[in-house]
């Protein structure tokens, strides 16, 4: 049974990040942040032991969802919004299949909301890649769901009156069981969220954020800059106390349930006050605090894993489903099916 | 007290009650033990959209209608000859069909003054003298059910819910009906509750006795077994025999089948039937919508699944973007159609043929998918094997369109053995030599290369593909070639499907062209019109995109031709459009089947006669 | 301009229930909870001061979705999951009107879930009443995204394999700025929430647990039975702590993030050490904790309002940006927008 | 160095380049620049589906094509006289389409190895004679814009980009075009950057002098004015004229504009371009998917607005299921559909016309909806207010069809006063007494009451309604009755709309057909084919559902009928069906409009000649 429902990983498969570069010539702008996670992901992938063969990249309709073309795995560049539910069609049919979803935020938050969180809930073993540019890349600079309020653009040219998604809440509401943030700027870090979606079984949802040099340079420029970077983000570990700041000289503490940045310098509080970070929590409300300091003045913004619970999947459910049935009924006979019922003969 | 018998060849009894006296279930034990007695029956269930409309009122009335007859049998009959009308709404709705002087029984229980108010009664029509010319047969039905049941534990409201099966007895000593197959299905239908099974079986017997008993009726009547052809039958509806369909079609091809489905009436009972089947390696996804319902198809089908969607038009609404995916990626997919009554959310409970246009022409672009249809409700098991057939041997999304009708109605369905069913080829491309996704085999359909296959990892997607490598491909010239290439692909597909075939002579003064579940209605009217002398013949579309080659042939050889549907002329504007002929039409798009009445007159005021 | 963004309330407006009542035959199945819905809405109606013909009832496909019929003001029955679009193109365009939703677990939260999510980030001022029966009801019983997992159904005969939404955790995912919930046979309790939906300004969300009697009786039993409900039913009161049980024997305390059952009787806590209920905390933790009580053993469900906060609307934003441009760059003049740009005249 | 000035009736310039090479820019100023000196114009973008392709690639050449004219002109020119080359791909992918012995200018500074290798040229064209037979001007642009603004603060990268100017400069300079109208242009266009202001204004001038003193050339060429209507014109593509077409009929019918739309390619402009005009009491809701796009639309109908949705082909196919809600519904509301290539995702960014059957049939149930199409850019202002005058006038949704290229494509316009334009009546339903949702005017429109209107509350939906009082009905009369009203109604539409006008005499050897974008280069055929004898007159549909009532005996008067269009014959098969006539056919589906000359030379094969 564990081969039906289990990922195919195999030992001994040597593969190097070449194998997985495509034929085509990547058409993404120069600069534009989705080649960061190309080559992440080609880096990684060769170490999951999962034979070349088995690996399913599925996207819908943006810059990001040209994703499948530069890998040389099986791949589906299919419609706007769709993937989601697309790659769950792949997944419940072929539980051993490793499937990936390139997506972005309009892709996936406001076309593919229904799908993403119908798949959230229900725990498909996908891997979910948002490429979050807070911008429609490929119709040529819209606002999304993730662009921040009064944006000025094409279609808002005086200001979007949308409040944004966070995408990390959504997900967390639809109860994710793996809800990650990364930036297309460390690259060291988004190889580990890309380890760590993959190693997951259920659905991983990775939030890169990921500048659009074209329509929206500069978005995550303080988080990516060097300058302001260690002030502006806090990278979560498990286990590990909230610490952030130039010189690890600020932590979050929690007080009740309201986090508040504190200065490790001023001798009000140590490392050993700070809020340890507990990835595995059941209790989605440390999560969903996470989530929200992007809302909150002068906090910084959390990347790495938010959350990692543990629940069966929707393809190894149906595939467990179709087992047990399958072994108390007996396999199925056409003979007996068709004859099955009220018959009666003529004769 | 013995009665005459008169043997009938054929009658058409109407069930009818309110959405909770069981009429539904009266009508198919009624149905099955005819069919086990050997008779041809033809059925069409009708009930309302509300789940439970408050008791008693018109709108609530739930009926069955079923056609039994010692001759071959092709509707549920145009005019009851006999209504049972268990209160005065379900007499007050299906009066007017009743035929002229036929029987109406009805429970004269039901019939105070609280429930002719709220049937919009002024008068007692069991008083009022407005039956008159009909024969009508007043039982206390809920009474004589009481009575029967004294003494039970059953609670008042319990006892009297089991009138319908006093009903049922009744009408089984009336048509010289066995009462066994009721009675052991009932045993096992209520196993778990002795006291409801006991009462029920009660009511049956009491009902079967009281005919005998009652002055009520002199005559009783015996409909003789039909001359079916010999074989192992069964009673099947359109979507039970769908949903077999596919199964059989899962078994011959050695596929897997996916179905990803969104509820919706009057489909839902396919997936309610396939998911009964997980042991033949069913997987059934009720997804979030009917757009996840097809993505998820899609999805299975890129990864190696005989992959199905089942819907009805707003769902097929929706899934109009994502079928063009299909056809631009080129996988088999079944999707079916059963059609219910448009636009928008219209009628739903009800019949139609209206989703035509939108099963061939409903999507963006030249986006060419084949269309079948079945005709009768077992005719749904094999065009759904067809429908998968196609699409396996063509790498093409496929629309099997049934409808309500067909669905909902059922037949005596001559069972086919296993090996008597074709075998469904599959082919998934393994060789790595020489591969490239959108090359073509003879029938231009392009290699199924599934994921897990080592060394054929490839793209696709629904940007233009570049003919042969299946590159993203924006070359004008490419462009004008695929689109032209996936429409001989399908053109194609005229040359691997049955002649048309005529019912009748094939040259003559009419022909009467039909698809879908109008068959039935079709057939009988032509038979009639033949009968008496009229030179009409019938042909009847089982496939509607490609038509079959000889279609041409066909039409020219009749003076005049007409079309006949539940539409405003969709299949016309089609023949026309294709042949360049004029046509005639018969178009009644009232959420019913046909009469077979209605065509047999059209035919006469087009050819004359009487 | 606070006419154009402020739902028409007037003085000395007089209405009765009976002003509310249709002439058309109520449709529901006897003994459907939907029935104790229409009559609590037609009970707090004449009391919002809001004329008649500025409500607006719109709704999806569903038992549920045939409410507007019953009411007697205006009213559009749709088509399945789209309620929340159109009633946003009602209140988008007409922000001086009332506008209500009703709707079902599967019109709202499966088919419709995309618009509802985007209604609830962009805070439009629709009241939202989600009928959940955790059933199919008009499709005659298939399983509902709010189903139990394992759920035997028609179109699960062997149990259902979905994990069921949350819906106040999606909503609060989705940021939604009211959220409540209430039961079908607590009507004081329901009238409040209808009253105090209708005073929120943004999306009010009210998800009523409503009986199915046909394809799913009993599934609020717990709730709604006298013997079991005030052990199973907590009713959240702002600023109030959270007692529950028989004898108000049992409170809520929050362990850190972590909510706990304690006895008021075992004399190891008191009243004082309970959580008391704060509606209108900024931060989503708390109403997080809230709705995934369910998901805890022994913990009860609680009813009342989950969470309240203030932002603007987006039909109040739309119409002011509106108004501001035009009051910057003046009425449009047709004549001016058609001779604007390149003109030349040719003699 | 004085130059001969030789004086051309017509010329078609391609300015062919990097998607970063501003191509599209100094397209659209060459073309305002031409028409403010007074020729007719017509234009043709063509960008690549990428944003911005890696520099140097084939796939990332961006394209402008401009025809201007002494005369008057209908399309942007089947083949360039002239072809601006910045870089090796342009070349490449461009040269196949300029005029045999046409002009290639090109920017011999970027034909160095790595750009001619990554256009995948083996060898240098502007050296190995592949050129032979062209005029072959290699002018080093990027080295001449460098020299030209020595000195300036700017960075090498920013002077290289400033060679657009310079090659526009040059070309202002070889047709004998006034520089002033672009100097204007960029003062105002950069007026927050003033080192980027003088550069380019600099480079401007400098190309213009480098034509002067260039010896590269010895002749240039002047386009006189062409005899245009007295009147004031700008320069519109059909996009800008779709959205000004829509403010203005909500200035004539006192009507807030509510547009719900989700962007498209190549729709998303009229989004665009609406949101600016804010101060016309426009509201625009960019929706979370086409779904709540036309459903936003749908309930600010409902509620008074003057309703709107645009959107391209697979964005249609999502919006068909609200649209039968809208039928049932009987709410006016305009949709837009901005054709693209399909299926699917198919070529997004090119122009075709395959939606038409989408248009008319692509719904579940009988679902009729008026389709009108726009033949050319400045044709989409006056069918968005006639998409908006049936809309009102008939309560009923109105699919308005434009393609990519209208959408994109501009010409001359002379603009029309406000007070020269219609009115359009609008009519809430106020009046208490005898209100009834479902009754009707002598147009069969039913009333628009809406909500907050006292004492006029009613409930409406999808399901059937029944007539006059719009309560939901299940009566099978009932729905036949509807179904057959609801066609009625758009049909009695073809008494309400313009005669089918004729281009040439009114009969004849033959008749070509078209509709849409297909306008301009039709009529250049035509024109040329009856100058050349022949007897062919020309019939263009803007309303293609229902057809103009004379339309049958225009077609009869015909010995043949050619449809040309860029399908492969959805006009041509409703045409068929609807008169039950033959027709020929022209269909290229390449992404591209028509080439007048493919028509004419259609046309010679059919009636002989020359
Ligand atoms: C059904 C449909 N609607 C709309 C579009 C147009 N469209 C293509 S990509 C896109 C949004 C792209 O934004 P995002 O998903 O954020 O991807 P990005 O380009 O920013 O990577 C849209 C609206 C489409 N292709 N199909
Ligand atoms: C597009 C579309 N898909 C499916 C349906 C069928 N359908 C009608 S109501 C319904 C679900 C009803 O469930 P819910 O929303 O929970 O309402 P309830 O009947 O339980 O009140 C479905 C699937 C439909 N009418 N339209
Ligand atoms: S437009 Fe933006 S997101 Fe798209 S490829 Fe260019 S830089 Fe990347
Ligand atoms: S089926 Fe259930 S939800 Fe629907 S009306 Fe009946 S009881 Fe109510
Ligand atoms: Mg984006
Ligand atoms: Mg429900």
């Amino acid at each position: 049974m564990a081969e039906v429902l289990n990922v195919n990983v195999k030992d001994g498969i040597k593969l190097t990040p070449k194998d997985f570069g495509s034929t085509q010539d990547v058409r993404w702008c120069p600069g534009c942040g989705d080649y960061a996670v190309l080559s992440q992901i080609q880096k990684v992938f060769p170490e999951l032991g999962i034979p070349k063969e088995n690996f399913v990249w599925v996207s819908g309709i943006g810059c990001s969802s040209r994703f499948p073309y530069y890998m040389s795995t099986y791949g589906f560049h299919s419609i706007h919004g769709r993937a989601a539910a697309i790659a769950t069609g792949v997944k419940a049919n072929r539980p051993d299949l490793s499937v990936w979803v390139a997506t972005g935020d309009g892709d996936l938050l406001s076309i593919g909301g229904n799908h993403f969180i119908h798949a959230c809930r229900k725990n498909v073993d996908l891997k979910v890649l948002l490429f979050n540019n807070q911008i429609y890349g490929l119709t040529k600079g819209q606002y999304s769901p993730t662009s921040e309020k009064g944006k000025v653009t094409k279609s808002s040219p005086y200001g979007s009156v949308d409040y944004p998604f966070n995408p990390a809440s959504l997900a967390i509401g639809a109860e994710a069981t793996f809800i990650a943030r990364t930036l297309d700027r460390d690259i060291k870090h988004m190889q580990q969220m890309i380890q760590r979606a993959a190693a997951h079984k259920g659905i991983a949802f990775v939030e890169v954020y990921q500048n659009c040099v074209i329509f929206n340079d500069g978005a995550f420029e303080p988080l990516t800059d060097k300058e302001t970077k260690a002030d502006n983000v806090l990278v979560l570990e498990h286990n590990k106390p909230m610490v952030f700041g130039k010189n690890d000289d600020k932590g979050i503490r929690l007080n009740g349930l309201n986090p508040e940045v504190v200065s490790l310098t001023d001798g009000k509080y140590s490392i050993g006050d700070l809020w340890v970070h507990d990835e595995f929590d059941k209790n989605p409300a440390r999560a969903m605090i996470l989530a929200s300091f992007q809302e909150l003045e002068g906090f910084p913004t959390p990347i790495g894993v938010f959350r990692q619970i543990s629940k069966s999947t929707l393809d190894g459910d149906i595939a467990e489903q179709v087992e047990n049935i399958t072994v108390k009924k007996g396999k199925g006979d056409l003979e007996k099916l068709l004859f099955s019922g009220n018959t009666w003969e003529v004769e | 007290m013995t009665k005459e018998v008169q043997i009938l060849e054929d009658v058409t009894i109407r069930f009818a009650g309110d959405s909770g006296d069981g009429m539904q279930l009266t009508g198919s034990q009624f149905t099955n033990t005819s069919a086990l007695a050997g008779n041809d029956i033809s059925t069409l269930p009708d009930y309302p959209a509300e789940i439970r409309a408050p008791i008693g009122t018109t709108y609530g009335v739930s009926g069955f209608q079923l056609h039994f007859s010692s001759n071959e049998v092709f509707t549920p009959g145009d005019h009851p000859d006999v209504l049972v009308a268990m209160n005065p709404a379900a007499l007050k709705v299906n009066l007017k069909d009743l035929k002229k002087g036929g029987t109406i029984i009805c429970n004269a229980n039901a019939f105070d003054l609280k429930n002719l108010k709220l049937a919009n009664y002024d008068t007692n029509p069991l008083e009022d003298g407005s039956l008159e010319g009909y024969e009508l047969i007043q039982a206390p039905l809920t009474k004589l059910t009481i009575a029967a049941l004294e003494g039970t534990d059953l609670s008042n409201k319990e006892v009297a819910r089991c009138k319908n099966f006093f009903a049922l007895g009744l009408m089984y000593w009336l048509f010289s009906k066995p009462i066994e197959p009721t009675l052991d299905w009932i045993k096992l239908k209520f196993k778990k509750n002795e006291a409801i099974q006991n009462a029920n079986k009660e009511a049956l017997l009491a009902g079967y006795s009281y005919g005998d008993n009652t002055e009520l009726f002199t005559t009783k009547y015996q409909v003789e077994a039909a001359k079916l052809e010999k074989g192992f039958y069964r009673n099947v509806s359109g979507n039970e025999a769908t949903a077999l369909g596919f199964v059989a079609a899962s078994v011959k091809s050695g596929l897997k089948l996916f179905l990803g489905s969104y509820p919706i009436t009057p489909a839902s009972d396919i997936l309610h039937e396939l998911s009964k089947h997980k042991n033949f390696g069913i997987k059934t996804f009720q997804a979030e919508d009917e757009i996840a319902g097809v993505c998820s198809a899609i999805g299975a089908a890129y990864s190696g699944a005989l992959a199905l969607t089942t819907t009805s038009g707003p769902g097929l609404a929706l899934k109009t973007e994502a079928l063009g995916l299909a056809v631009m990626t080129e996988l088999p997919l079944v999707i079916v159609n059963v059609q219910r009554g448009g636009p928008s959310t219209g009628l739903p409970t009800k019949t139609e043929q209206a989703d035509l246009m939108q099963a061939i022409y409903g999507r963006n672009g030249e986006c060419p998918i084949p269309v079948v249809a079945a005709s009768t409700p077992s005719d749904c098991f094999y065009m759904a094997m067809e429908a998968c057939r196609i699409a396996l041997k063509y790498m093409t999304p496929v629309l099997l369109l049934t409808d309500g009708y067909l669905a909902n109605g059922s037949e005596p369905w001559k069972v086919p053995h296993e090996n008597e069913l074709p075998e469904i080829p599959t082919k998934f491309r393994t060789e790595v030599e020489g591969f490239a996704p959108y090359s073509r085999d003879e029938n231009l359909a392009r290699p199924w290369a599934i994921p897990g296959t080592p060394g054929l990892e490839h793209r696709i997607g629904g940007l233009e593909k570049a003919n042969i490598n299946g590159n993203v491909c924006y070359e004008p010239a490419n462009h004008d070639f695929m689109i032209k290439l996936r429409a001989e692909k399908v053109r194609n597909i005229r040359n691997d499907i049955p002649d048309l075939e005529i019912n009748g002579e094939d040259e003559g003064d009419l022909l009467v062209l039909g698809w879908g579940g109008t068959y039935g209605a079709i057939t009988a009217a032509i038979n009639k019109a033949r009968k008496n002398g009229l030179k009409v013949s019938h042909a009847h579309f089982k496939h509607l995109f490609p038509f079959p080659k000889n279609t041409e042939d066909v039409l020219k050889k009749f003076k005049k031709i007409l079309v006949v549907e539940i539409n405003l002329g969709q299949l016309a504007k089609i023949v026309k459009s294709e042949f360049v002929i004029d046509v005639l039409q018969l178009n009644k798009v009232q959420g019913l089947p046909f009469k077979s009445s209605d065509i047999e007159a059209k035919i006469i005021e087009i050819l004359g006669g009487k």
